[in-house]
């Protein structure tokens, strides 16, 4: 028999809840961005530049061209001119921090849901591939992750950009941005953890008895993989995933450091970041504008982290049976 | 012409390592260790390879500045670093000159070759690095342990919020926040460069603590798991102490994915510096590579990926070892 | 076993991390006069040097025949002791102080700062400023093609006379002779030493220091050179130039006492910094006009640019106040010309076009009046190249912003320095951020740039009137010459090839110990000029 | 019951809350075994064995279980933290999957000498005893043993392993739980054997514990029935396989396969299966017993003490036993 685990208490299953839902809001508020009764991110007003938190008034938001269709001419329909104005405080163009923070998620939270799960897909089928198989394939396998784990993230970022720009010159009607160079630089390095965890997992995972038995029931290879490998894989490949959200938004912040991030009039969590740390010297700070992205940060992180810790227990087939005697 | 007697040689170390299988076995040490130094190599020569082409595919020069050069001293210019000669001949003869470990000299500071740059950085590079692994092991191996024993309960909650703290907030804000406090609420550390150990602490602090962060998450998954095993209840069945059963039996089992980890942690921590070296000043490696990168310096950004390419290699040719010795069931690759 | 490696291996770690720490620790004792340079100088050789991180280096370290004055910017004597001009002004005499030695105690003679202005317009060193010397017979064919260096218009008929001789009358020719990349260098170390020359342990110079140590990416420490003509002139014994290119740590390390003089500040801090080390507090940070401009340059290639009045639209949308306002802070002047205010025409004092305005109602009549003429019913989205330099992207933002208001839409791409740069080289842009630091004090130094062909143009603009402008100019007396370069920069913004936006000014922060310091618009404060003093 | 037991339970209950269930896996269980004596803990899966088992040693975890009652060891309190003063050097275990329960990580010799350190051997001794130990398993060659990992070894090998570590200390008691179900049939009668050997050889007191009746018979004094972590029948082995008083114990007998039936007669298999939550106030067994009556269901049948046999049952204790 197994060991019991821990008898999860009320109160961890109420904050995982929480988290859940804190997660579920984040990507609904910001996948529906332009429905909410916000400011235009990128408005600059330069009256009330570094107002802080609700101490600016709402600005008129009818100014710009009224949108026909989609979320934001829903969002006339419902609101009108009506925002609920800057109460996060602006920033040094008189932008509002809400809904740049809003608006930034949108950005973000795709970049980093694309990329982790190009990373699930493609890092878990070939660690798994190359743990399982062993010899040559995984010898290559890994030897193709050593290179491009190897190559410079910062050199890929300037050569992405500056060949996109020539696309974007000779065909200005394929409308690629920064945003889309960000993930395929991150999508093309991201799965690479992963891909090795899971092949240590499985070389490990391969020397149990469950999975000898499975092989000399004569179960076919789709069959281990799907009902013995991958549950087993699971705790180990969630939390990799929690590892490489953060991952993700660090390195867009990194991006954004180097003024290599997204371009405006996009915003991203990583550019707020940037402009909170560019507010904060010495001798002055608008705390609203390091301190809410900050926030922001935090809260999804710590939701994410806690919501994979528990996944990952939950999913851990040892964890899951009675307690037998 | 180093670069074929280079290529020879690779070629006869997969060669020997080959023929050692034969003679020796699957499992013998050295044909794996051979084959592991040939492929660093091939590796280390793929990534110069896909840099070289990379770089000089990149729009921009080393010798564009905010005010043109006039044609002859650039021409003389491209003369004298052979950047006139086609781009396969000038691949061909850095693949030479690598083969005879010359980097050759920087194109943007012009008084230096990438050796000496190499030389007069790669130290503090180590160092700052060194510190941050310890910062990364002091904060994470506690911070683990703490909440893979407590999971579920208040310390697990807590050291799950100084983990994401540190994961999640961008190391430029991370110094931000931590530079008021320490130097000048108490004054207790400088607030830039490397003149006394004092200067070392905010900067590896900076560059360790997500890493620990992360080190720590993977241990309290890697512990959750291993602590409910039979072998621990074993160790414990024996009349072993707790902190016996952790240090030598469960923390082996959750070292495994963290070790795993390590190798590409270290690599971010080597590279990952140029934040940290630019808030701080510290004259470190990563300052120079983008700098390279940004300025087309050819020669030092392209050296100083060979050298990133050979420390990730080694690192997670040392973290593989390290595995191997943990966990006897893994084979040597 | 396991554990006596794993002890073993943390033992040899934390050995090497010791040792490795013991390299840095064990460095010199604290310089006596510490400043926050800014990015890695490039190069010590004076020649070589383009930043003005590069150029503060080198200007105390080399000394040319003249050397402006730290308050007035007067050509003060240096290497020379006198000099004298022939009635044209196209010929010049100098003398040279007695007992001149290079800081090996090797004599410094005439024959040397030849060679030095020679080695300085050979293709083959490789300055970016060669066209400071222009000016001189001979020395923009030489320069350009490496042919002819033995009729370039400078020599020395003994030990301690120099004589040049220019191809037109240069007001401005002792305010380039006083550049720091004009610093005469020692022709017997860099001819055995190479490249290597600058090295601490080959350096040789002639000026106020003599180079300690170089450690890239930390500092470069210079000590006094005690066989400089004025070595007792000299305050400081030791300097340190520390490199920290962040304007951040520049300013942590000011307050911290880190460093004595930090050269930029950040933007963000700017308004805290005036109100409490401003004119009304420590007077520690005093931003003053200096030569420089910030502006946007226009491909006048790329359609519908080619069209003067889409560019003048938009240079007539720009709202340069609210830019100086939010984003620099500093007291940075609006652009009304592209010549900042200040600029001396030989005796007289530059007056500049100021025609820019911001004028909304006037860009919306030359935009339709562009566009018709253009055949199109609206501006085309077009490209607006910024680089990651702080500021930049607000501005950038700023102006997508006030354009889209007009119906002028623009994309924002932020790139690194060098494909901007590449992008300007071959006029693969549309439009660009861009920046001009003057080299001397004179308007030739900005509006130079525009003339067809100029290097510095790299906006694939050419006018005949303008050309023709700056050749009358070149031949003219001083007030003359002012008017006319004023109505060759009329043309030029009319034309609008480039957006001015603003004038830069100087971010110093200069501890209250330091005596010495004086505001000019060539933000120029030789460390030589600096010394202790009692606080301000 | 005697006066010289090794170890005494009375009224051990434990359970287990996970989420919002709670799992009664032992229900007051008592008993008692003399010094030197092997006493077998009988049933099926379910029936809190191996629970019982690893509360003895404190082996659960803290959190969510209950345990109530005492169990004495020598005198001592082995129940709410006593164990750990006891467990490995006066107490050990063996467990039944020896590949999981040998750590892989660490050469067997290695962990066996950790044993003998714990004992109180001196480290640089403990590699001569580790050989020793192993040889006295039957190891063929046991300074090759020591120096393999778990991995690399066959299961009967790493079971003579698990006995040696078990025994390093010269324990008083062992428990064997289920030592040899997860072996082959050949392997299993010879560390059957060896564990009777050893047992006779060092007069060690055995809990040994299986589902194994025949094993059960061939090593034990005395037999313990247990059903849904209740007491079902205690009594010497010979009595209670030969003559079962509890149905359970003769349902259990029924079903196990006997070389004096014809071949081809098929197995009595006990109709129904244990279900946990049919558990009520009476007796455990009471669902799926051919003879239950009504009293059955309603109260739950206790043996008055007794030093020879005990048969928690109604009907047997009608009757007028022992």
């Amino acid at each position: 028999m197994r060991a019991l685990s821990p008898r999860p208490r009320r109160a961890v299953d109420l904050v995982a809840r929480l988290a859940l839902a804190y997660l579920a809001g984040l990507a609904i508020v910001a996948a529906l961005a332009p429905l909410w009764p916000l400011e235009d991110p990128a408005a600059v007003k330069l009256p009330r530049a570094l107002a802080p938190p609700g101490s600016a008034p709402a600005a008129a938001v009818l100014a710009e061209p009224i949108p026909r269709t989609g979320l934001a001419a829903l969002r006339r329909r419902l609101f009108g001119d009506w925002s609920i104005g800057p109460c996060l405080g602006t920033d040094d163009l008189g932008r509002c921090l809400l809904s740049r923070l809003v608006f930034g998620a949108r950005v973000s939270l795709t970049v980093a849901a694309l990329a982790s799960l190009l990373s699930l897909v493609l890092g878990t089928t070939l660690g798994l591939l190359a743990g399982w198989r062993g010899g040559a394939f995984d010898r290559w396998t890994m030897r193709v992750v050593d290179v491009i784990s190897a190559l410079p993230m910062v050199f890929l970022v300037i050569f992405v950009v500056s060949l996109l720009r020539g696309v974007r010159n000779a065909r200005p009607d394929m409308d690629i941005d920064q945003i889309s160079v960000l993930l395929f630089v991150i999508a093309l390095t991201s799965w690479l953890s992963v891909a090795r965890l899971v092949r240590a997992e499985v070389a490990s995972l391969k020397q149990r008895a469950f999975i000898d038995a499975a092989v000399l029931s004569g179960l076919s290879e789709r069959a281990i993989f799907l009902r013995h490998l991958l549950p087993n894989l699971l705790p180990i490949v969630i939390v990799a995933l929690t590892l490489n959200v953060p991952r993700i938004f660090l390195f867009e912040a990194f991006l954004s450091f180097l003024g290599l991030g997204v371009e405006a009039p996009s915003v991203s969590w990583g550019l707020l970041a940037r402009q909170g740390y560019d507010s904060l010297t010495a001798v002055h700070a608008t705390w609203w504008m390091v301190v809410f992205p900050a926030a922001a940060f935090l809260l999804t992180l710590l939701a994410m982290n806690f919501l994979g810790d528990r996944w990952s227990e939950r999913l851990d087939p040892r964890q899951s049976s009675e307690p037998v005697a | 012409m180093s670069a074929p007697l280079l290529l020879i040689g690779l070629a006869g170390l997969f060669a020997w390592a080959h023929w050692r299988t034969r003679r020796a076995g699957k499992n013998d040490r050295w044909a794996a260790h051979a084959r592991r130094l040939a492929w660093v190599i091939t590796t280390t020569l793929a990534v110069y390879t896909a840099s070289f082409f990379l770089m000089r595919a990149t729009p921009g020069g080393p010798f564009d500045g905010d005010r043109a050069l006039a044609p002859e001293i650039e021409a003389r210019l491209r003369a004298r670093y052979q950047l006139d000669r086609p781009v396969w001949v000038q691949w061909w003869n850095s693949i030479d000159a690598l083969a005879r470990l010359d980097l050759g000299p920087s194109m943007v500071l012009r008084e230096f070759t990438v050796q000496e740059i190499l030389v007069q950085s790669l130290p503090t590079s180590l160092l700052v690095g060194t510190a941050a692994v310890a910062w990364m092991i002091l904060i994470g191996l506690p911070l683990g342990l703490l909440a893979a024993r407590r999971a579920g309960q208040w310390p697990d909650a807590a050291a799950s919020l100084v983990a994401a703290l540190g994961q999640s907030l961008p190391t430029f804000v991370l110094a931000g926040l931590l530079i008021p406090p320490l130097v000048f609420g108490l004054g207790w550390l400088p607030a830039a460069g490397l003149e006394s150990p004092a200067g070392l602490v905010l900067p590896s602090l900076c560059l360790g603590l997500p890493y620990g962060a992360q080190l720590a998450r993977l241990l309290r998954a890697g512990l959750i798991n291993t602590l409910d095993q039979d072998f621990v209840r074993t160790a414990r069945a024996k009349g072993l102490g707790e902190a016996r059963v952790i240090s030598r039996y469960a923390l082996r089992g959750a070292l495994v994915p963290a070790i795993a980890f390590l190798g590409p942690a270290i690599a971010g921590i080597l590279t990952g510096s140029l934040v940290v070296e630019n808030l701080f000043g510290i004259p470190g490696l990563g300052s120079h590579f983008v700098q390279g990168a940004l300025s087309r310096d050819y020669p030092l950004a392209l050296g100083l990926v060979t050298i990133y390419t050979l420390l990730i290699s080694i690192s997670t040719w040392i973290c593989d070892l390290l595995l191997v010795a943990l966990d006897p069931r893994i084979e040597l690759g | 076993m396991e554990k006596r490696a794993v002890i073993l291996t943390s033992l040899v770690l934390i050995l090497g991390a010791l040792l490795l720490g013991a390299t840095f620790w064990s460095t010199e004792a604290r310089a006596d006069l510490t400043i926050a340079n800014g990015p890695d100088p490039r190069s010590l050789d004076p020649a070589l040097a383009q930043s003005t991180a590069d150029l503060r280096v080198a200007a105390s370290l080399f000394v040319g025949l003249v050397s402006p004055d730290p308050r007035t910017l007067e050509p003060r004597p240096a290497l020379a002791k006198s000099w004298s001009a022939s009635a044209n002004g196209q010929s010049w005499t100098f003398q040279l102080r007695e007992n001149l030695k290079w800081s090996d105690g090797t004599p410094l003679v005439a024959a040397e700062v030849v060679w030095s202005y020679l080695r300085f317009l050979d293709p083959g060193t490789g300055t970016r400023l060669g066209d400071l010397l222009d000016c001189v017979r001979g020395a923009r064919h030489f320069r350009e093609t490496g042919q002819g260096r033995d009729r370039v218009g400078i020599v020395a008929p003994d030990d301690r006379t120099l004589h040049f001789q220019l191809d037109r009358r240069t007001p401005y020719f002792l305010d380039v002779l006083g550049q720091p990349p004009l610093g005469v260098v020692p022709r017997h170390v860099i001819e055995s030493r190479g490249l290597g020359w600058t090295r601490p342990e080959h350096f040789v110079s002639a000026g106020p220091y003599r180079l300690v140590t170089w450690r890239l990416r930390d500092r470069v420490r210079v000590q006094r050179n005690p066989l400089y003509f004025d070595a007792a002139g000299v305050a400081f014994d030791t300097v340190d130039f520390r490199a920290v290119e962040n304007a951040a740590t520049m300013l942590n390390l000011f307050i911290t006492g880190g460093v004595d003089f930090a050269t930029d500040v950040p933007p963000g801090a700017v308004p805290a910094l005036l109100a409490r080390y401003g004119a009304s507090g420590t007077r520690e940070f005093l931003p003053a006009p200096r030569l420089g401009t910030f502006f946007l340059r226009v491909n006048c290639r790329r359609p519908p640019f080619t069209n003067p009045k889409l560019r003048a639209a938009l240079s007539y949308s720009i709202d340069r106040e609210a830019i100086v306002s939010t984003v620099t802070r500093a007291g940075e002047p609006a652009c009304r010309s592209f010549v900042p205010d200040g600029v001396r025409a030989g005796e007289v004092e530059y007056q500049s076009a100021r025609t820019l305005s911001f004028d909304p109602g006037r860009a919306a009549e030359l935009l339709s009046l562009g566009l018709a003429e253009e055949g199109l019913t609206q501006l085309p989205s077009f490209e607006l190249l910024y680089s990651p330099e702080p500021g930049d992207q607000a501005i950038a933002e700023l102006l997508q912003s006030r354009w889209a208001s007009l119906g002028i839409n623009c994309r924002l791409v932020g790139q690194d320095g060098a494909s901007i740069r590449d992008a300007l080289k071959r006029l693969d842009y549309t439009v660009a951020r861009s920046s001009w630091l003057g080299d001397y004090n004179d308007p030739s130094t900005f509006l130079d740039q525009y003339r067809t062909g100029s290097p510095g143009n790299r906006t694939g603009w050419s006018s005949e009137v303008y050309d023709g402008l700056l050749a009358r100019a070149a031949s003219e007396a001083d007030s003359a010459r002012a008017a006319t370069l004023k109505e060759a920069e009329t043309h030029l913004l009319a034309q609008s090839p480039i957006l001015p936006i603003y004038h830069y000014v100087s971010r110093n922060l200069v501890s209250q110990r330091l005596a010495g310091y004086f505001s000019n618009v060539m933000d120029w404060h030789p460390p030589s000029s600096l010394s202790e003093g009692t606080p301000r | 019951m005697s006066g010289d037991a090794i170890l005494t339970l009375s009224d051990v209950s434990i359970s287990f809350a996970r989420g919002d269930r709670t799992t009664q896996a032992v229900d007051r269980l008592s008993f008692a075994m003399a010094r030197g004596e092997c006493l077998a803990l009988v049933g099926e899966s379910g029936s809190g064995k191996s629970v019982t088992a690893l509360a003895l040693l404190g082996l659960l975890p803290k959190q969510g279980t209950r345990i109530s009652g005492s169990a004495r060891f020598d005198g001592a309190e082995l129940l709410h933290g006593g164990a750990a003063r006891v467990r490995g050097r006066r107490i050990a275990i063996v467990f039944q999957d020896p590949l999981s329960a040998l750590s892989p990580y660490h050469r067997v010799g290695a962990q066996i000498a950790e044993s003998f350190t714990i004992g109180g051997v001196a480290t640089s001794d403990a590699d001569p005893k580790v050989i020793a130990a192993l040889a006295a398993v039957d190891l063929l060659s046991p300074a090759e043993v020591a120096r393999a990992f778990p991995h690399q070894l066959s299961g009967g090998q790493r079971q003579r392993v698990c006995l040696a570590m078990a025994m390093a200390c010269e324990p008083e008691l062992i428990i064997l739980d289920e030592p040899t179900t997860a072996l082959d049939v050949t392997v299993q009668l010879s560390i059957l054997d060896l564990i009777a050997r050893q047992m006779r050889a060092r007069r060690m007191s055995v809990l040994f514990i299986t589902h194994d009746l025949g094993a059960a018979a061939s090593l034990a004094d005395r037999v313990l029935v247990l059903y849904g972590g209740r007491r079902c029948e205690w009594g010497t082995s010979e009595e209670v396989l030969s003559a079962p008083r509890h149905p359970y114990t003769a349902a259990l007998l029924a079903a196990l396969p006997r070389s004096d039936h014809p071949s081809g007669t098929p197995l009595a298999a006990i109709p129904g299966r244990f279900d946990r939550s049919s558990l009520s106030g009476g007796c455990a067994f009471a669902p799926r017993c051919a003879v239950a009556e009504p009293r059955c269901r309603e109260s739950r049948p206790m043996a008055a003490p007794s030093a020879i046999r005990l048969v928690d049952c109604h009907l047997h204790n009608d009757g007028g036993g022992a």
